[in-house]
């Protein structure tokens, strides 16, 4: 695991005068700049790109503070920019996928912040997000510039080819890009952000769009680098570091990502998924704290929002039955010990009630009445449900985390005798990860279950959803290279799934459906 | 839940955007600056300010430079502001008592001005209903379509409380109570505050304005008119005491003509449902209840919205649903209402919904406007999409119109008459609009 | 609070106990056998019981054996029991609709027993207000001292908040809301509840019994009746649901005729303070909200009882009261109510009052006697105590007679009246009693 | 310290051949019995008989669990019963003071308990506190006999000299004598009742009518022995250890009570001083255990009654951030390093609101609603204030509960160089005491502060208040013994207070207001 990690090191740029550029500028910033100048007539200053992700192993834990492990992708969004000097400044969004309708909105000339209206769903939204967030970066960067004026108008046109509701996290390569843009197009070219302070300030933008996300889908968008997946934790602090696949005998590890087309909008179906999740494993942790005696956050940490996570539980456990007051540092090997700890205390405290928790269970549990669990843990964003499943998902929170651990053990491991040995045991810890997603965290549909199992039974190791679920991509461990079998499983893929489910599919659907993907750049920014 | 699908009008749409002409818009004080004007700044390029109008022609000017208003002009007279034909909608954001005689010579001067399609005016549309009925005539032989700021429609609790009740999720509505409260109404009148509020005949009092926005919201919300109703009108504080900014006593006390209390108990023409209502002048208590309460019991389910204040057109407001989802509920228009997957229909649901950093203030009207330019851009391709129409009613779609307005009008008159002849008075006629 | 001292009568007075005659006392089922007897039993050597009577003497010969009643006789007739001079007070614990019927010819034929001085009858005395008003001229010409049940006002936290409201602890009266339920009057009855609450005309129904006793202690702790009212009566459930008592529905519906909701508001006769009140009928939901709420806002400060059903007189409820003690008050007999010492003026107040264990069911009929035996005993040593007097009205002192029960009818009557008539009444003279 | 507690100890029984009776029932009996005869014109079975108690130090900490320093007085309180043989048996009790009326109740024939109208005051209720835990113990010792059939009825005539309101503890006398007599009634001779059950089961008796107090009343009556104090302890379990003062050179050490005359009825004032100090106790506890982030009592051990209390907060403070899992033992110096902490950490978080918290600060501290903390805590009794002042009540109470262990060191001093060693420094931590329930507990009153002024200056080298305060009677730390100045301390008091505050004084009444008290005899029978 190479030890450098994104503290200085800076956004990537590259101008036309570069040496060698990245293949992902090169082959789209022409034709991006070609519809900027049909759409305004005019040459941008500079184009900004983010990719989207694909995560190997450790879904819905990020939002706990455990650690996972994505790999940007060869898909990504392109913003190109021309920054404007007018008096009253405006910022016009223009889309190539005409699905996603203009937008113009005014920058209020007194420096304050661009509204979002949570209560509705539209693309421009996430444009806000970044927005939002790097306009809060630079009031802190030059307050003397952006406390009371407003940020410089800008014209946007924007293209990417990470489809929308895949869960290959096309809101975050969309976030991170128009921060990038923002920040550059108000600093000038002789401003180079770096990678953490881009990282930092876009892993918390979707909330204010009403998704209480973690950080990986932004985290690996930015840190994201050619033939290196990263391993991404939160917590001490976030950190992104690159590592490479072990090298085997005569096989390649490659992973293959196959669309199951179903589309499934976050911001949509929060209320009875995403944001219920977040929900119920904040309650879980703070169940689990009332019935074992600890606190979770101190009076100074909690507050009205801030309600503490599984995380936060494991640290005040061992700070109570353990003498360990240093919380968990991320150590491999006692970091497995401890959440095995915290399996077998799910079981003794939340498996009582497989059927789900009721509110009042729950408010009985934390020795509070209805009206005060409902105000505290169901108005920070909307939801709706019929009980709370906290043991299923509490479950499933623990072991996803210790299948990371070991995960990152494979994959630091020097050598295997046989090549057989690492894609038997990563592709388990896959189909493990694919079970609990489906069983205990409820976030699987049939699609994604009819592909995994035929991509298992025609050559890949390892089958599970990636991003959110709900319908979106799977991502399938292959062994790539000239005897592998990346082509049987896309060959059994199509007949037996895409053919069946979506006659119509046309080859270049079906071409873009199931994808090898190869680790990829992460943020970059070309200036003309 | 799909109310909340923005519209798919681009904010940079290929037609020319509408161009709006205020009466009212002030860029140092009142109401349209804090609110119609950040909508539009949202929608820059469907509404376009081209035109302001205000008894001094300085006042307006002052605001176009202030808020660098390019194409907009200011109009020395109401003639050259009303005949202009660089507008396509007019607002009236003024003083509801000088209403009538602004709008009446307006839409009389606007018949040379071929190009005008709108009328926006804010709630309470005059002062009285007479005032309310020639306006909304006078308006109607104009040939406007028209629009009245009773926002509360808009609030998204609101929308989601509307799609819970209409989809079923408690069944049969079984009784209702509201508690509300009207800030400046009480024992003390912060030293600033406009005199005009406080006396009864310029269209801002408890009833009219407390009151009536929460009333039709309630009907909106429910789908139903009143068909009984009783009222109780209270004047129990006819002197206030100035107050500063501290809110220290000045020891001086000011007359107050508006009421300080109302009590209103009826029936709704759906289902004969009980209505109990009290709202409270003064400022607002916080130590045993909320400020604004509205309970709606179901045989199959409870929806509860609560506020801070006592204004549910402009609160942040919590909406709490608990109960189970009658599957076997046939819906108004027949068809079964697909229950969520993965729920089995005898446990109870339980709902919370909550945007916490939601503007209302601005975001009401914001979405207020935004449904005039769907409308205006027919944005959701709505086939035969009729060129107006002359009451939003009970649609989700739509926007609250003059008509929509006049109701209100006469359930608040009914109210006042109520509490004058003492008696409980059937009002189940007053909804059918006669030209 | 001086209002909880025990009366210091010997529960042994060296005067004889008060020899109690009751009709309705059944040890297997009923009212009486849950609260009458228990209260005498605390109290077992102020009052005695000597006399049953019940139309089958076998009733009362069982519940003389069950009961172990060493000194009663089972009567016959009523008029043997009613004639017989065994007894100084006869208590009247049967169905309200027998009221009338048994109570004339009884106090006809009590006239031989010259040691009669209490007649003790169950709220509602009678069905109709014409039954109650003869019952009362009957009484008064037969000359006894009579007691109603309507005990909610000899609850602890009834007479604390008067207290309270009366040494100005809340200055002002501002406003009143008061949201109750009836658990009987839903959409579901439970197979084994008695058919007669259900039918109109008994003397059992939401308006009669949960609204009745809840006013009385409205009035009772505010000391005002009503100026003004106006009530509306629903029935919107004709049929009810027969459930078993695990509440599964048995498939079968039966006519219901007692109302399930009631609107009413009005204004008191103090102060022209606003109350508005929304009773329900059916199973308590636990939902959003308490099944009792009572808020009274007063200038200085703000007064809450919430109790978990909906039946104020027998529920153990939680006072809470917050408010700045106005100690420049001047109390309405003129002298200046002490402020506790250790209080600033200026500060405010927080008072919660509740007591975990206290049975309210059995607690308020046990002081509604001790109050009687204060009287009888005159244990407060009051200088020249009279022997009789026609009413309770709003003191703390005595107990509440069949006067204070008449007037309450005269306001339910109203209630019905107002209903019918569609009209806002006036009903500020019903508290003047006339022979 | 004598190490024997009254484990097996039991209550001392005598009867009229017993060849040398107790002074205080060879003096009451007769009369007593005598009475008895009068009233109900037939012999008693037996005289039940308890003392009142002065407290030396530790005012206000038992309902905290702290340990005190108690010792029964000469002045007690006697009931002459007789057992009833009726079919539906009843209660008659006559009380030799006239103030106290005559009452009859009935036992329910079902054998459930006689209710108690908390509501009220009335003598009787405290009869029926006494009845109520007996009748309990009862039905655990033999539940054939007394699940469901009524106890005995009884005749029972009351006489006490432990004046009422004095807070010499007039209420625990009378309940222990009654919980004594109902045992004994229903048991018969044969069945001989421990201390330590007595103690136990009359340490709840006075919440049945509303008062929330701590166990050290009951104690000091039940367990009382002549020539000792009492050491009482409440965790780790309930324990009363006599001990013997120690012996000085040439003065004995005698402890002069003052009665103020100054009535204050607890159950009356409850609201606003008793039930209210043992709200803010409570409340204290939770702040500072929300404030430093540890939970007072885990789920099984917290109710909606039992919210903790500031030992408690103590033990999980050490736990968390000492690693002391085990709670405190009582162990003096290790008692006293952690009530100095405690006193830090009170000044540390709740000094800044000397003023007193609203309720909004509190639920704010506690991060939970208005409504919420008024459910909780405000709901147990009635209540009334303003503010809650948590600083001053948590620091009286730890500083009061060090004070304590400090006098148990000095009373377990072997010897001292000189007597005065012992007086100035008992002395000092009484006066101490003094100004902290003046100052911070706010339970003394201007004839309380006057006596203990009087008294210094007059010998005295100790005096506080004793007992719940409010008025009631004062404890002085005089020398006795020939060259002591037990006379002029009662001659200063006598001229300078009593007869100037109560001009019209009798001598008798002057003679019972001042009395010197020797450690007397706890709870004991008489059986004729």
């Amino acid at each position: 695991m190479t030890k450098s990690h994104s503290e200085e090191v800076i956004v990537p740029e590259f101008n036309s005068s570069a040496k060698e550029l990245p293949r992902p500028l090169a082959e789209k910033c022409p034709s991006i700049i070609k519809k900027f100048i049909s759409a305004y007539d005019a040459k941008p200053d500079f184009v900004a790109r983010s990719p989207g992700r694909v995560n190997l192993i450790g879904e819905h834990i990020d939002y706990c503070d455990f650690s996972v492990l994505p790999l940007a992708i060869d898909f990504d969004m392109l913003c190109a920019v021309k920054v404007l000097n007018e008096k009253n400044p405006s910022i016009t969004l223009i889309n190539a996928d005409p699905k996603f309708a203009q937008r113009k909105f005014d920058l209020p000339l007194d420096g304050s912040y661009v509204t979002i209206d949570p209560s509705v769903s539209d693309w421009s939204n996430y444009f806000k997000c970044g927005l939002h967030v790097a306009h809060s970066f630079l009031k802190k960067l030059a307050p003397e510039r952006f406390a009371s004026a407003p940020l410089a108008g800008l014209q946007v046109f924007c293209e990417g080819d990470v489809p929308t509701g895949s869960g290959l996290s096309s809101s975050a390569a969309f976030i991170c890009a128009v921060a990038l843009a923002v920040v550059k197009a108000n600093m000038g070219p002789g401003y180079h952000m770096s990678k953490q302070n881009l990282m930092r300030i876009t892993v918390v933008a979707e909330h204010y769009v009403g998704v209480n996300n973690g950080g990986m889908d932004q985290a690996a968008s930015v840190c994201g680098e050619e033939d290196h997946a990263l391993y991404v934790e939160f917590k001490p602090q976030l950190k992104a570091t690159p590592f490479k696949f072990p090298q085997l005998k005569n096989h390649e590890i490659s992973f293959v990502i196959a669309n199951t087309l179903v589309v499934s909008n976050k911001f949509e179906t929060a209320p009875t998924n995403y944001n219920l999740r977040v929900v119920e494993v904040t309650t879980a942790a703070n169940v689990l704290a009332a019935t074992y005696g600890v606190v979770l956050l101190s009076g100074k940490e909690g507050s009205s929002t801030n309600k503490g996570n599984l995380r936060d539980f494991m640290n005040v456990y061992y700070a109570r039955y353990h003498n360990i007051s240093t919380p968990w540092n991320g150590d491999i090997e006692s970091g497995i010990e401890r959440l095995t700890k915290m399996l077998v205390l799910v079981e003794e405290s939340l498996a009582n009630k497989k059927q789900g928790f009721s509110v009042d269970d729950v408010a009985q549990s934390l020795n509070c009445s209805r009206e005060e669990f409902t105000r505290d843990y169901l108005t920070t964003s909307p939801v709706r449900f019929q009980v709370l499943k906290l043991y299923q998902r509490a479950k499933h929170v623990y072991s996803e985390s210790l299948r990371v651990l070991k995960a990152v053990k494979l994959m630091t491991t020097a050598s295997f005798t046989a090549d057989e040995d690492f894609f038997k045991q990563f592709g388990a810890l896959m189909n493990e990860s694919q079970a609990s997603c489906d069983k205990l965290y409820e976030c699987s549909c049939p699609e994604i279950d009819k592909i995994c199992s035929i991509a298992l039974s025609n050559g890949s190791y390892g089958s599970r959803l990636t991003g959110a679920g709900w319908g979106g991509c799977t991502v399938h461990l292959v062994p790539g290279g000239p005897n592998g079998n990346i082509e049987k499983v896309k060959e059994a893929l199509a007949n037996e799934f895409y053919k069946v489910k979506y006659p119509k599919i046309t080859d270049a659907e079906l071409e873009n459906a199931i994808i090898v993907s190869k680790p990829a750049l992460g943020s970059c920014l070309y200036e003309l | 839940m799909d109310y909340n699908k923005r519209s798919s009008v681009s904010t940079v749409p290929n037609a020319a955007p509408i161009r709006v002409g205020f009466v009212g818009l002030n860029a140092a004080k009142g109401w349209a600056i804090k609110t119609h004007y950040p909508a539009i700044l949202q929608l820059s390029s469907q509404f376009q300010i081209t035109a302001l109008y205000s008894p001094k022609i300085e006042t307006s000017i002052a605001t176009i430079q202030r808020l660098k208003l390019s194409n907009a002009t200011a109009f020395p007279t109401l003639e050259s502001f009303a005949s202009s034909s660089t507008i396509d909608m007019i607002v009236i954001a003024i003083q509801v008592a000088s209403h009538y005689e602004v709008v009446m010579p307006l839409l009389e001067f606007s018949k040379n001005n071929p190009n005008l399609k709108y009328l926006f005016v804010e709630w309470a549309l005059a002062c009285s209903l007479d005032q309310a009925e020639s306006i909304y005539k006078a308006a109607a032989e104009r040939g406007v379509q028209t629009i009245i700021s009773l926002q509360g429609r808009k609030s998204p609790y609101i929308l989601r409380a509307k799609e819970l009740i209409s989809q079923g999720y408690i069944g049969d509505i079984n009784s209702i109570e509201i508690a509300g409260n009207g800030g400046w109404y009480g024992y003390e009148r912060p030293v600033k505050s406009p005199k005009y509020i406080y006396e009864i005949g310029n269209g801002v009092d408890l009833v009219t304005t407390t009151f009536g926005h929460t009333i039709d919201i309630l009907q909106y919300m429910t789908s139903s008119y009143f068909s009984r109703i009783n009222a109780m009108v209270f004047n129990n504080i006819p002197e206030q005491e100035l107050i500063d900014e501290r809110g220290n006593r000045l020891g001086q006390r000011v007359p107050k003509t508006v009421p300080d209390h109302l009590l209103f108990q009826g029936t709704l023409l759906n289902g004969n449902v009980p209505v109990s209502c009290s709202f409270k002048g003064g400022k607002p208590t916080k130590k045993f209840t909320k400020n604004l309460v509205i309970d709606i019991h179901g045989t199959k389910g409870d929806l509860k919205l609560e506020g801070d204040a006592g204004f549910a057109e402009i609160s942040n407001l919590v909406l709490y649903y608990s109960g189970t989802r009658a599957n076997d509920f046939p819906l108004a228009n027949g068809q079964q209402a697909p229950l969520d997957p993965g729920y089995d229909a005898g446990k109870e649901i339980m709902e919370v919904y909550h945007l916490r950093n939601y503007n209302a203030i601005v975001g009401n009207i914001h979405r207020l406007y935004q449904s005039i330019s769907d409308f205006h851009f027919n944005t959701k391709k709505i086939p035969e999409l009729p060129s107006q129409f002359v009451m939003q009613g009970f649609d989700f779609e739509g926007f609250p119109t003059l008509m929509d307005a006049l109701i209100l009008h006469r359930l608040i008159e009914s109210v006042y008459k109520s509490n004058m002849m003492g008696s409980t008075l059937n009002v189940s006629n007053i909804s059918h609009y006669s030209l």
